[in-house]
């Protein structure tokens, strides 16, 4: 539990989250929420749950990703907002 | 802005400035006698799991024993997923023989690096995935972990070399097949419990069966079994969840 | 193997659906028959439960899965718990499902002729998850089992026509924030409690002091999750187009079950884990939570008045019901509680009733329109007597178990004083009795003009959905329904009649759930 | 200091929540509207995570082999077939339960993510079909051809 770490990756949370949302992008939308996944992976890892972050590693920055992008990839990449 | 925008901006405010006003009551962040941290039920996962089930590692043992219960019904919820996405977006089974007879010229038009950068990676992933199922008990990971992972290869393969590439490995009836299997690898563990005469998921019993074990070690063991039900379904619905969604439901080109 | 009767409720379904995951791909003939034998064991299972419930002589049976039993009082894994109310609960889903895989046979084949496995193992899922949902006595399996139920029936929806995707996608979004909501009432009862088993979150909270304000916003939460899901009047948008453009089968199963258990999981919530003094005096938004209640009753019968749709009016006397057992619920006295519980159950039945008379009606004439219902007592009048049975019960005429559950509310809402939730239940009947007997006469008068129109075939192959290859069919014609159709919607009609002869009975079982608010009252 | 490292989680659980809500109720493609829904989920998995931290000193709910097997040779002694826990547990160190994560939480949120990339896996199937009815993935544009009767 180091609090420095802890409060710097939670700011980075919150802009990651509000850029992820506010991109016109789609793809760049789900790439974003790829790093939301993983710093959150690193979050809970620090905080001790070390499956926990496992598991968001290979579900939340991994699988969640790529099937986004799959599912952007085959249908239209703008987004009106 | 818009009036949909409105409603959903005072929801919002609403709901956050509810919960903002409840963390005034919680115990202090990070207290280890806090009620949640400080309950009989949690003491007892951490003091006596290890005389009543052996395994080092908590999680796996409350996921897999103590929560086994909800662990099969979180397979339950893949197996559920991957169906539910096939059923949605449709099933290209009569093209998928022909897709695969295309492969290897589609394997052509891809990018060498690619390939040749997944060829050295799958495998080294694959043993990695089983290393984390089959050590779960003494390391974070297990059945789940290790199932996703072992997807992920097959992913792997199917964004490098395309899509019939990786069917030609891992079919989609195949992997029906496979998740179905994994649920009964689970239910059945549960149901032989059953038929021993104790109650469903109660593991002690299975040292009967087991040799060399006993009333413990059964729970160890049985722990193995299931995590390794878990993986078999998650493996094959994480690749069909991929390969739906990369095709549309028709099993042929990807991305 | 008697005391595994709780158990077996839920492994019929799951290991049935496991079961067609592996053969029916390769035979899909198997499915059916699969299904149908999962869920007669799954029926008999319950019933055998409900039995034990009965014969028990605390009225509770307790299944404690994985075998750790409670330790120093603490339920350290996961254990069923089946009193009067889920007991009730089990056998009314698993026999509506039995049923209603017996009616959707011809029509399952018709609308997704190719997805016959696929929507054979969703529904047996979807049926293990509402009937897990009812039995389970841990907060978080409880979550875990409405997300099962919640996927299959997204799924179950989105399979239909092109309408059914969109209002499917909104169905996810509300869905996912009721369930969600659900989950984080119940991280806010953990960080207070310590423990997730419902009946130890009761008896650790006696000790907490009533003003704690993480309690009070968990309380909160559950509630608002449950109301999404089970569409309470402002939070009802997804429901109506996701019942409605939804196949057949599905709105049968769905529309009576699934916002039923959601009402089911509330009344627990507030019986079994938060305690009636608690949700009645300490809170006291009892008066609050009525008026919402009236606003969705009045609300739900006005817009049922204004469609033309079939399936869309049923959809929204849907809503409107949920108004009444929400409002019966929260009347803080036992006969309102006792009367949301008869009407859980009497509402099912009528609403799969109505679904089904309308799915025939629907399939047969390709009218969805209320018009499609000129003329049919001549032409399909086994049909028509099952809708007579369920709109007088849906109106409340005697004997049907319809009036013996407004009687109970209409009792209850005076007793407490609600007065404007008393107009809004007459009024709701009166609309009720407008929006029926309008469909009866039409169905009795008009006979004469629309005597031999024959059906026409473009509305006719549009309502068979994608897929359905009209000239391999034998050429329907209205009078033969299939009795595959027909004797589960006999059945149900003859059950709405005996579950209001019995009531005398039923009234019985509900009152051992509910004798602790008559404590209430006597402390009063 | 010690104020806001308290209640910090709770404040950005709180913040990423109403994030995630109003993009699932307002926006407008259905594809963020599916972000939306992840950060919704994954910052009630925050909350869930941080109930069960415990402070400076607690490591993870991992034991050592020492912990689980016993210090000292006793592996004649050690499990040769006997149930009874008392006598198994007089040759383990003592654990305090206090410098242990909880693992509770940890349990529930491995079967909570689970549950979130099954629905995130349904509904972007869902709104792939969507694309190939509609052609679209605003919900302006969907709810316009539906109108026109094209629906």
């Amino acid at each position: 539990m180091i609090a420095v770490f802890d409060i710097c990756i939670l700011i980075f949370l919150v802009a990651i989250a509000i850029i992820a949302l506010s991109v016109k992008d789609l793809l760049a939308s789900a790439m974003i929420l790829g790093i939301y996944s993983f710093l959150m992976c690193l979050l809970w890892a620090e905080m001790g749950a070390v499956d926990v972050a496992f598991t968001e590693a290979a579900v939340g920055a991994g699988v969640s990703t790529v099937i986004m992008i799959a599912t952007v990839y085959q249908t239209s990449r703008k987004s009106s907002d | 802005m818009a009036p949909m925008k409105i409603v959903a901006l005072i929801t919002v405010i609403i709901t956050g400035g509810l919960l903002l006003y409840a963390t005034g009551d919680f115990p202090a962040w990070g207290d280890p006698l806090s009620p949640a941290n400080n309950s009989a039920l949690s003491r007892h996962y951490i003091e006596q799991s290890r005389v009543e089930t052996a395994v080092p590692n908590l999680v796996t043992a409350v996921l897999a024993d103590y929560r086994g219960y909800d662990t099969m019904f979180e397979t339950v919820v893949v197996f559920v997923a991957g169906l539910a996405i096939l059923a949605v977006l449709g099933q290209g089974t009569s093209r998928e023989r022909a897709a695969i007879q295309r492969s290897a010229e589609r394997y052509q038009e891809r990018d060498m690096i690619n390939i040749m950068t997944a060829r050295l990676i799958v495998p080294v992933l694959q043993l990695f995935s089983l290393y984390v199922l089959a050590h779960g008990h003494y390391s974070p990971g297990g059945g789940f972990q290790g199932g996703v992972m072992f997807g992920a290869s097959f992913i792997l393969i199917a964004l490098a070399g395309g899509l019939p590439e990786a069917l030609s490995r891992l079919s989609i009836p195949g992997a029906l097949l496979l998740a179905g299997l994994g649920v009964l690898l689970y239910g059945g563990t549960g149901l032989v419990c059953m038929m021993l005469g104790q109650n469903f998921l109660d593991y002690h019993i299975l040292h009967r069966l087991l040799p060399a074990t006993d009333a413990v070690m059964a729970r160890y063991h049985a722990m193995l079994i299931v995590e390794i039900g878990v993986a078999f379904t998650v493996t094959a619905i994480m690749f069909i969840i991929y390969a739906a969604l990369s095709s549309r439901g028709r099993m042929t080109g990807g991305l | 193997m008697v005391e595994q009767f709780p158990i077996l409720i839920e492994l019929c379904p799951l290991f049935g659906a496991i079961l067609i995951a592996i053969l029916g791909f390769r035979m899909p003939k198997l499915c059916y028959p699969i299904t149908v034998l999962a869920m007669a064991l799954s029926c008999a299972a319950a019933i055998g439960t409900f039995m034990m419930m009965l014969a028990s002589p605390s009225g509770t049976v307790i299944y404690d899965l994985s075998g750790w039993g409670r330790v120093n009082d603490t339920a350290i894994s996961i254990e069923y718990r089946v009193d009067a109310l889920s007991a009730l609960m089990l056998v009314l889903i698993s026999s509506v499902a039995f049923l209603n895989v017996i009616y959707s046979k011809v029509r399952v084949a018709q609308e997704t002729p190719s997805k016959i496995p696929h929507f054979y193992i969703l529904y047996l899922l979807l049926v293990a998850g509402l009937e897990g949902i009812t039995i389970t006595n841990d907060a978080f399996n409880l979550y875990v089992l409405v997300e099962i139920s919640s996927l299959t029936g997204y799924a179950l929806i989105a399979i239909g026509s092109k309408r059914a995707v969109i209002s499917s996608f909104n169905y996810v979004i509300m869905g996912t924030i009721g369930a969600s909501f659900f989950l984080l009432g119940v991280g806010y009862l953990y960080i207070k409690t310590g423990t997730l088993n419902m009946s130890d979150i009761r008896s650790i909270m006696e000790a907490i002091p009533d003003d704690s304000k993480a309690i009070k916003v968990g309380f909160m939460l559950i509630m608002i999750g449950v109301w999404v899901k089970m569409a309470f009047f402002p939070l009802h948008g997804w429901l109506p187009n996701a019942y409605a453009y939804a196949p057949t089968a599905t709105g049968a199963l769905m529309a009576p079950l699934v916002t039923k258990v959601m009402i089911y999981i509330m009344i627990r919530m507030m019986l079994s884990v938060f305690g009636p003094e608690y949700v009645y005096e300490t809170l006291g938004w009892t008066d609050v939570v009525v008026t919402l209640s009236t606003i969705a009753i009045v609300a739900g019968s006005f817009f049922a008045l204004s469609r033309s749709d079939l399936r869309k009016m049923l959809t929204y006397i849907i809503v409107a019901e949920v108004g009444y057992m929400v409002g019966g619920a929260w009347l803080a006295n036992s006969q309102g509680m006792t009367g949301a519980i008869y009407h859980l159950l009497s509402d099912a039945l009528m609403t799969f009733c109505l679904f089904m008379v309308v799915g025939i009606v629907v399939s047969r004439t390709g009218d969805p329109k209320l018009t499609a219902f000129q003329g049919l007592y001549r032409k399909m009048p086994i049909t028509m007597v099952g809708f007579t049975i369920a709109a007088l019960s849906m109106i409340g005429l005697p004997p049907t178990c319809g009036f013996f559950s407004k009687w109970y509310l209409l009792r209850g809402g005076i007793e407490a004083g609600q007065y404007h939730y008393v107009g809004a239940l007459l009024f709701s009947s009166l609309v009720n009795a407008v929006l029926f007997f309008r469909l009866i006469e039409m169905a009795y008068y008009h006979g004469a003009h629309a005597h031999g129109e024959p059906i026409r075939d473009e509305d006719h192959e549009q309502y068979r959905m994608h897929g359905a290859d009209p000239d391999s069919q034998p050429k329907e014609t209205l009078a033969n329904a299939p009795w595959s159709m027909l004797g589960p919607m006999l059945v149900v009609a003859i059950g709405l009649i005996a579950l209001g002869v019995f009531n005398s009975t039923v009234t019985e079982w509900i009152g051992q759930v509910v004798a602790n608010l008559n404590v209430l009252e006597g402390a009063n | 200091m010690e104020f806001i490292v308290n209640n910090f989680n709770y404040w950005i659980y709180v913040i990423l929540m109403m994030i995630g809500l109003f993009a699932m109720i307002a926006k407008n493609n259905l594809i963020k509207k599916l972000v939306g829904m992840t950060i919704f989920q994954t910052a009630i998995i925050l909350f869930y995570v941080s109930i069960g931290v415990k402070g400076e000193g607690a490591t993870i709910p991992i034991l050592s082999y020492e912990q689980v097997h016993g210090t000292h040779h006793v592996e004649e002694a050690d499990h040769a077939g006997e149930d009874d826990s008392h006598h198994a547990q007089a040759d383990l160190p003592e654990i305090d339960a206090r410098t242990i994560t909880n693992p509770i939480p940890h349990v529930l949120m491995l079967t909570a993510i689970v549950v979130g990339v099954a629905t995130l896996g349904v509904a972007l199937a869902i709104s792939q079909r969507i694309f190939h009815f509609y052609g679209s993935l605003d919900e302006d544009v969907i709810l316009a051809k539906i109108q026109k009767g094209d629906g």
